[in-house]
């Protein structure tokens, strides 16, 4: 009898395929993608020392010069280094992207647990996170940006705001999910209080899927900064983001392409990265779709 | 169609489906693990074999090879062959696998409430396999597809055919899917389980279907399952399979009543008697008295009109230290409400549930919390009781620390309690998923053990288990009960389980207590017709497996 | 079915209420004066004051939310501060180009997207997999107005295929039409495509996992009939849901389309009235766009029911 | 035959006395007419008016009107319309306000004359209604003209050369005119805004584009045929294109102006108005402003280089950057690193360059710079708060000023120095105010370049008003397009447009 029983143990456990994480990670493109963000981190940390120059140098006698020695990706028109605002650019960029994904998971998922919990506080909720849902993101963050005046801190509430409805739902969802998860019940006759319910059970469920949504959020966020400076609301101008230099140098796109392109292509290629990586996540961590017959 | 005339010629003599020597491996990589390995049965024409053998032995992977549908890149046949009328599936083109699909085999799955496409018409659905594999006119195929539809015993076949599946009940849509595998005459029926997700009523009705098609059209049915009810009623011959071998095979009295192999031995001998043992009458303190409760689902809503569900209605029972009451009856009785009131994971309508002196029904949430320890739960899923992200000890010692254990003492505690539960020490630092469904329905047990509840509510706690495990967690929660001397609310709809361990019964029907008393009487001399149904239907009645003889006085 | 549809006109109403709330009090608090806009740069305080009360901006915002509510009730959506002008008479002279961009964008995503989609989850894995995924996840990455600065450098200036900037109108001919929409259409058209090209790929690779999948394979249906006969059924609602979702992307990713290539549009409307603080236009405006996003996901919602018939309300 | 133009600015406001927006002010001379009009020699002409005549005590002046005028809805024009119209616009206009002070009264003579009586002898009157700047008195129906003047007016009717097409008019998107063809130009030839406007096209059509690449490349493809202002760094878009040319039509054109509040510390302080006026350069300024020496000058003036009041006054501390006196002012100042609170509009390319060297320049002289970046239209509210910094006052914005507003020290409302009646600022230096006063009794030429001259040197001592530099904006024009009049002010009139 209890041959059988330990016999069975072994199986079980092997049933278990080694880290799903791990496997889905280690494929060709997330390495790429993983190796471009790593440079991207790299670019924003130390990106003094990168050959660069003080990007708020302005030098308007030097304005939209061609690549040079002294300025290895020209000008632009202020006479700023162009090199130097593209590199220093992935520290903006790179903050608002986490610092957005950041506070909307914190904030959505705080939200979210309380609304999937508490029947009350869901119905109220929801209508207040269906009003925002309701205004198209963009609107509501130009109407942010003006109401506060630009700055890096504004912009990332802007952005923030409107991922925050998505969040909530997300948790929601999966919260209401759990909540009839038979180790949950069996927690509540164990006379578990809610709080601690809630942390030791219920809040390790959304880990996952937030995970994934943060770097949607992470690149939608970098995304949306651009599209912000592009309309005149983005980071203040002083600060040198992939948003805004592409914004700025979009009235010269014909005449220096650079301009727009430097900034484009490492903007484009780091949000294609979590993307990447952000679908693999995915994969890997959402059991609906690793389930294939 | 055509070819029946000089097929059933040969029926006799030559098998309709050899498998010899199957090997199937899993990845694609030669020294991927062997799900299957080295099988070999054959089933010939009006035969019905059944295929029996612990979850995971291979009984699926089987029957998907032979249909040709392994999932590509996770599992490969690899070795062997499979030869249907004389034709090997495993060399088979796709093309020709295609035609051999449902015009020479045909196969019904388990899940009646999935194998259906839900957005397609069921007409539709099984009329497409005659478009597909014949050139009849549209009319001509829709006279077939009624007609197919009446000989499964369809009601109102018309309507049926217009029908969505969600609109149709479980037992339906199985007809439907047999309907769909026999339309085309199939020289060989597969079918995995078809009947496991069906209430037994339905169960029955389906499997006397069967056979009346299998008489009818006499096809070869290769029928897997792990009930042994069901492979006493219709099994000619039987395979026994684990770990991807076959253990033992032959005629259904060699392996029920002469079985060669121990682990043949062993699983027939799990097998729950549905003759209840004899005890004597509870007579320990009343720990638990619930009297008038009524639950009902959902109704109200200012804007939602959903439908109320009165999902209990004045149940009323007591239970006394040291019994065991059963709760049966169908799927959608009303069981699990009253498990859930009992322990107020949800508020009852109204009624009174009361544990010693204490009141459960009314109190408040705060006022409640030192009277959960005294109740305890162990639920059917084993997999889903337990949270996949905690070690088992933190588990178990949480209901401990949550009342104020220190976390030493706590686990010390826990680790008795495994060993209470016959499991090794160094259990307690593992995770869920390194156990069996077995080993972790013991650990659920062992956690509301720990808490020294008056009472523990069983909610189908060994419905999820196969027949070996399933008699060693009876076994253990009759050794608990004798030795701790709680009380025990068993929740079922297996009339064998109940039978095996309850003291007193009651029998719900639609929320309410249609019949209640010692085991032994309800079971044996029950008073009401939906009572004697419910016994009927239970399969196998007439062989005694733990006897390895037909029951006493029952023709079979 | 009815009961449905009147249950679900009246939750219009407190999401409603809830967009014109916040609305009204991000607005009033931003800082920036119409006022000061009318009047021009040398205006006196003084004169700015006399504006202002011509314009009921001294009111206490309170007093001003309650008649602007007021006059909302009576059908009236206000005047725009600084031309004068009915801001519904603005609205319906803008309505034309963006209405006929988004018709165009979802049409030609949602034809391109949904065979790519299918084609995808038929090869998954493969190289056209990996090729139709790149390309979505790309189109995911660049910005709209980037894409945009991209199209018409080649097909405007290099080719001259298409006109640079500006909106015809149907009445201004069929082809000039057509061809005034071609290039905005295009750019705006890359995020939808990507985004429902993934849901649909998404979608039927998990349909494919379903047991019914297996009984369609059972019958001996080729995979092309499972694909296109049981599969994208059953994938339908997600990929109406995400289309849905997609519409209030498409109201911002509006608001730069037209910008770049000069559509007369509701969406370079909203923000020449965010700079300008046209308050009863913004407010319109985003009223109009959280009602067209509500009323949506109604038809969404209604869809369900046609695409599957266990959705009933 | 239909011109396409694409104007500085989309037209919004119709009403051309309630705002002095410029593009406003444009539709005004499309549709309206004025009395008496300035011409390209900056002197006063008769418009509608066919003559006026002065009493002998200089006192009294009488305007005859023109014969056969009409309003755009065929009634003609009536010397009642022209006083109610004179009424409303001096309700609005500041040098229409400081008429109404020196008038007497205003009275209707007969159908086609009135007359208007000062209490001092002063030619105030002529000058004024033929101001092209600020508000312009145009000319309305007595019954529009009666709109109280802090209310928009409802109907568009005038008597000038072009009607506007109201239905077609879409606010933000396009105006449209049409040609007036009732219109009787004057015999002269057309000189600035004076002389006969004679219009030969049938159609002006404004359209707005948001986009400055999207309007060079509108032109280039001949999708438009006039671009008011061609952006300077897309020059080298249309050098190359041989049928579209370029032209200065304003060669007064801008001046670009930094203004310090003088309410806020530091810059109450004189000293550390004076430091940061040394600090900053105006070649900087210009080269991110503009880019193109062929449309920019370095200029102390004040009041416009080359024009009559033209003055070097002040000259070492406006054109040059010298930090090192910066510095030295600073530190003699005893500036205790205040912040500076720049204001920064970032949406408008116009006047966006000049706060980020103004913010590096104070820097590089030792000032604790704030940038703050905000759009336009926050700049517009906030600049106008006299709060202290920590309530959101601020110290410094920058803006441009039309050199043909800006001539005198009686149009140039920047260097007015009330104190809190003064602009935005509000410099408080009553000596200028008594100068001012002075220049404007005086009618002696050589006397009034003195004191223009004397104020310069005052504003620039105290730091009212900083000149940073004078530019002009090219016009691109296809050359289907005959050149346009020299006016300061885009016209329409005297163009002629051949193809279709
Ligand atoms: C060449 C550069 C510019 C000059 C010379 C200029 C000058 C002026 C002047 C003089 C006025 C009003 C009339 C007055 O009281 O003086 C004015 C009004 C205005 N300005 Fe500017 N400004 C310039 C750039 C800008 C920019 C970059 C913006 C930004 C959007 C802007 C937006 C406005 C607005 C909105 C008005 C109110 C009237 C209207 O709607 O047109 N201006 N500008
Ligand atoms: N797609 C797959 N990929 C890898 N292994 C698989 C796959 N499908 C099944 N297996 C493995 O093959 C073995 C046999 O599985 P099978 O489904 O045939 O069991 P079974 O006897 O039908 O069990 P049950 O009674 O639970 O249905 C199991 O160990 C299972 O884990
Ligand atoms: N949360 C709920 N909301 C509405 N109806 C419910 C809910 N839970 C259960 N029901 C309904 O109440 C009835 C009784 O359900 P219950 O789960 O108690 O049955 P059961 O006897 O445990 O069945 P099974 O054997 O299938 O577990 C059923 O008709 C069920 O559909
Ligand atoms: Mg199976
Ligand atoms: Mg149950």
């Amino acid at each position: 009898m209890t041959a059988i029983l330990n016999s069975a143990a072994p199986a079980a456990a092997a049933a278990k395929p080694a880290s799903p994480l791990a496997q889905a990670l280690r494929t060709g493109p997330v390495m790429i993608a993983l190796a471009i963000l790593a440079v991207a981190v790299i670019m924003a940390v130390l990106a003094p020392w990168l050959g660069t120059i003080d990007p708020t140098q302005i030098d308007p006698t030097q304005r939209l010069k061609p690549m040079s020695a002294a300025h290895w990706l020209g000008t632009d028109a202020y006479g700023r280094d162009v090199y130097s605002r593209v590199i220093y650019g992935a520290r903006v960029s790179l903050v608002v992207g986490i610092g957005v994904a950041i506070f909307s998971i914190a904030a959505g998922l705080v939200i979210g647990v309380a609304a999937g919990y508490f029947r009350w506080v869901d119905a109220i909720v929801m209508r207040i996170m269906d009003g925002i849902m309701a205004i198209p993101g963009v609107l509501l963050a130009i109407a942010l940006v003006s109401l506060s005046g630009a700055s890096l801190t504004t912009v990332m509430v802007a952005i923030t705001i409107p991922e925050v409805p998505r969040v909530v739902r997300l948790v929601r969802s999966v919260i209401l999910g759990v909540k009839n998860e038979p180790y949950v019940e069996a927690a509540v006759s164990l006379g578990t209080p809610t709080l601690a319910l809630t942390i030791r059970h219920l809040v390790p469920n959304t880990v996952a899927p937030l995970i994934v949504q943060g770097t949607y959020i992470f690149a939608s966020a970098i995304l949306t900064e651009a599209i912000l400076s592009f309309l005149g609301a983005g980071v203040p101008p002083e600060t040198s983001s992939w948003g805004n230099i592409m914004a700025e140098g979009r009235a010269f796109f014909q005449l220096i392409p650079g301009l727009v392109l430097y900034a484009g292509l490492v903007l484009s290629m780091v949000v294609l990265s979590v993307n990447v990586l952000g679908d693999a996540l995915r994969d890997a961590l959402d059991p609906r779709m690793s389930r294939r017959l | 169609m055509n070819q029946s005339a000089s097929d059933n010629a040969r029926a006799s003599d030559a098998p309709v489906l050899a498998i010899d020597g199957l090997t199937v491996r899993v990845g694609t990589r030669a020294e991927g693990r062997a799900v299957v390995r080295d099988l070999s049965f054959s089933v010939r024409a009006g035969e019905t074999v059944c295929i029996v053998g612990e979850s995971g032995s291979g009984k699926s992977v089987t029957s998907l090879a032979t249909m040709g549908l392994l999932p590509p890149g996770a599992l490969r046949a690899d070795g062997g062959s499979i030869k249907v009328d004389g034709e090997d599936v495993l060399r088979a083109s796709q093309a020709r696998l295609r035609e051999l699909r449902a015009s020479k085999m045909a196969m019904v799955f388990q899940e009646p409430m999935t194998a259906l496409n839900p957005v397609q018409k069921v007409g539709k659905q099984v009329d497409e396999v005659l478009r597909l594999h014949t050139s009849l006119s549209a009319a001509e195929r829709k006279r077939q597809v009624l007609a197919m539809l009446e000989s499964v015993h369809l009601p109102d076949v018309a309507r049926i055919h217009e029908s969505y599946p969600h609109q149709l009940s479980g037992g339906q849509r199985q007809r439907i899917v047999i309907a769909m595998a026999l339309i085309l005459k199939p020289r060989l029926l597969i079918a995995d389980e078809p009947t496991t997700a069906l209430d037994v009523s339905t169960q029955k009705q389906i499997l006397l279907l069967m056979r009346e098609l299998q008489a009818a059209h006499d096809t070869a049915v290769v029928f897997i399952t792990h009930d042994f009810g069901v492979v006493a009623e219709i099994a000619d011959r039987i395979v026994v399979m684990n770990q991807g071998e076959v253990v033992e095979a032959g005629t259904r009295d060699d392996i029920l009543a002469r079985p060669q192999r121990d682990y043949t031995r062993m699983l027939v001998s799990s097998v729950p008697s549905l003759v209840p043992r004899r005890r004597h009458a509870p007579d320990g303190d009343i720990v638990l008295d619930v009297a008038g409760l009524n639950k009902t689902y959902g109704g109200g809503g200012l804007l939602r009109r959903a439908p109320s569900v009165a999902a209990a209605q004045d149940v009323s029972f007591t239970l006394r230290r040291g019994e065991v009451l059963g709760i049966v009856g169908e799927s959608g009785s009303g069981k699990s409400t009253v498990a859930r009131c009992v322990l107020r994971l949800i508020d009852p309508s109204s009624g009174r549930v009361r544990l010693q002196r204490d009141d459960i029904a009314t109190l408040s949430r705060t006022q409640l919390t030192p009277l959960r320890k005294r109740i305890q739960i162990v639920f059917q899923d084993p997999y889903r009781s337990l949270n996949p992200r905690r070690r088992v000890g933190d588990s178990i010692i949480e209901g401990l620390l949550n009342y104020g254990t220190p976390r030493q003492q706590a686990l010390k505690e826990a680790a008795r309690a495994l060993a209470l539960v016959g499991l090794p020490a160094d259990a307690i630092d593992r995770y869920p998923h390194q156990f069996s469904g077995g080993q972790r329905q013991r650990i659920c047990i062992a956690r509301a053990l720990v808490m020294e509840p008056d009472v523990l509510v069983a909610d189908e706690a060994v419905s999820a288990l196969d027949v070996s495990v399933q008699a060693q967690v009876l076994a253990l929660l009759e050794e608990v009960r004798q030795r701790v001397g709680i009380g025990v609310l068993f929740i079922t709809h297996d009339l064998r389980v109940a039978a095996q361990i309850c003291d007193t019964i009651i029998v719900m029907q639609k929320g309410r207590v249609v019949e209640a008393g010692p085991a032994e009487q309800v079971l044996a001399r029950p008073a009401e017709a939906y009572t004697r149904g419910l016994i009927d239907a239970a399969p196998g009645r007439h062989w005694d497996f733990q006897r390895f003889k037909p029951v006493e006085g029952m023709v079979a | 079915m009815l009961a449905f549809l009147l249950r679900r006109t009246l939750a219009v109403v407190p999401v409603m209420a809830m967009v014109a709330v916040i609305v009204f009090a991000i607005l009033r608090l931003t800082p920036g004066d119409p006022a000061a806009i009318i009047a021009g740069d040398s205006a006196t305080p003084e004169q700015l004051e006399q504006i202002r009360q011509t314009m009921g901006l001294d009111q206490p915002i309170p007093t001003q939310f309650v008649m602007w509510v007021g006059q909302l009730l009576r059908g009236d959506l206000g005047v725009s501060l600084l031309s004068g002008t009915q801001v519904s008479d603005m609205i319906l002279q803008r309505m034309g180009p963006s209405l006929a961009l988004c018709l165009s964008t979802i049409t030609l995503s949602v034809l391109l997207a949904v065979p790519l989609g299918v084609l995808a989850a038929w090869r998954q894995g493969r190289l056209l997999d990996r090729a139709v995924m790149a390309f979505s996840v790309m189109g995911f990455s660049v910005p709209v107005f980037v894409t945009a600065y991209v199209l018409i450098l080649i097909f405007s200036i290099k080719l001259g295929w298409f006109p640079v900037q500006g909106y015809k109108p149907l009445s201004d001919g069929f082809l000039p039409f057509v061809q005034s929409l071609v290039l905005p259409t295009i750019a705006l058209s890359t995020v939808y495509v990507a985004l429902i090209a993934r849901i649909t790929r998404t979608s039927i690779i998990e349909v494919m996992g379903e047991d019914f999948i297996r009984t369609a394979r059972a019958k001996g249906l080729r995979e092309r009939a499972v694909l296109l006969g049981h599969a994208l059924g059953n994938a339908a609602v997600p990929i109406v849901t995400i289309i849905g979702v997609g519409i209030a992307l498409l109201i911002s990713g509006v608001v730069v389309t037209e910008s770049v290539f000069n559509l007369p549009g509701l969406g370079r409307l909203v923000v020449e009235a965010v700079l300008g603080r046209d308050y009863p236009v913004i407010q319109a405006l985003i009223l109009l766009f959280a009602f067209l996003y509500v009323l949506i996901n109604l038809v969404v919602d209604a869809l369900y029911t046609v695409f599957d018939p266990r959705i009933r309300y | 035959q239909t011109v396409t133009a694409v104007m500085h600015s989309s037209l919004r406001v119709l009403d051309p006395i309630m705002t002095t927006a410029h593009i406003t002010r444009n539709h005004g001379y499309m549709i309206y007419d004025t009395l008496l009009a300035t011409d390209a020699q900056n002197r006063v002409q008769p418009q509608m008016a066919d003559k006026w005549e002065v009493s002998a005590d200089g006192k009294s002046y009488t305007f005859t009107l023109r014969e056969g005028l009409t309003w755009h809805d065929g009634k003609p024009v009536t010397a009642e319309d022209c006083v109610a119209s004179i009424k409303r616009w001096a309700e609005q206009d500041k040098m229409g306000q400081m008429m109404s002070a020196m008038m007497a009264e205003m009275k209707v003579v007969d159908e086609h004359s009135f007359v208007m009586t000062f209490k001092e002898p002063t030619d105030f009157a002529l000058r004024a209604l033929a101001k092209p700047s600020g508000v312009a008195p145009f000319m309305m129906p007595k019954r529009v003209a009666e709109t109280p003047s802090n209310q928009p007016i409802k109907e568009f009717v005038g008597s000038g050369p072009f009607k506007m097409v109201v239905p077609e008019f879409k606010p933000g998107l396009q105006v449209v005119y049409e040609k007036n063809a009732d219109y009787k130009p004057r015999q002269e030839p057309a000189s600035a805004l004076s002389g006969g406007k004679v219009v030969k096209v049938d159609r002006v059509r404004w359209v707005s584009m948001p986009d400055a690449m999207t309007s060079v490349n509108a032109l280039i493809s001949g999708e438009i045929d006039y671009l008011e202002q061609m952006p300077y760094d897309l020059l080298p878009l249309v050098k190359s294109q041989s049928d579209i040319s370029l032209t200065v039509f304003d060669p007064q054109g801008y001046q670009t102006v930094m203004r310090m509040n003088h309410l806020n510390p530091p810059f109450d302080n004189k000293l550390v108005r004076q430091a940061a006026m040394y600090a900053v350069d105006q070649t900087n300024v210009l080269q991110a402003l503009v880019g193109n020496p062929e449309y920019y000058r370095n200029c102390a003036a004040l009041f416009g280089c080359g024009l009559t009041y033209d003055s070097q006054a002040g000259a070492d501390v406006s054109v040059r950057g010298n930090v090192e006196k910066a510095k030295a002012l600073l530190k003699e100042a005893g500036y205790k690193n205040e912040p500076v609170v720049i204001l920064q509009p970032t949406d408008a390319p116009s006047v966006s360059p000049q706060p980020v060297v103004i913010g590096q320049a104070l820097r590089a002289a030792g000032f604790n710079v704030q940038m703050q970046a905000m759009d336009w239209q926050t700049l517009v509210t906030r600049r106008a708060s006299q709060a202290s910094l920590a309530e959101g006052g601020w110290n410094i914005f920058a803006t441009n000023n039309v050199m043909a507003e800006a001539l005198d020290p009686l149009r140039a409302f920047g260097v007015a120095a009330n104190g809190k009646q003064a602009w935005f600022g509000w410099p408080d230096v009553p000596k200028i105010e008594e100068l001012r006063k002075e220049f404007a009794m005086t009618t002696d030429l050589a006397r009034q370049k003195q004191l223009a001259n004397d104020i310069q040197a005052l504003v620039i001592e105290e730091g009212v008003l900083l000149p940073m530099g004078q530019y002009t904006v090219p016009a691109a024009i296809r050359k289907t397009i005959s050149t346009p009049i020299e006016a300061p002010i885009p016209v329409f009139w005297g163009m002629t447009k051949t193809g279709k």
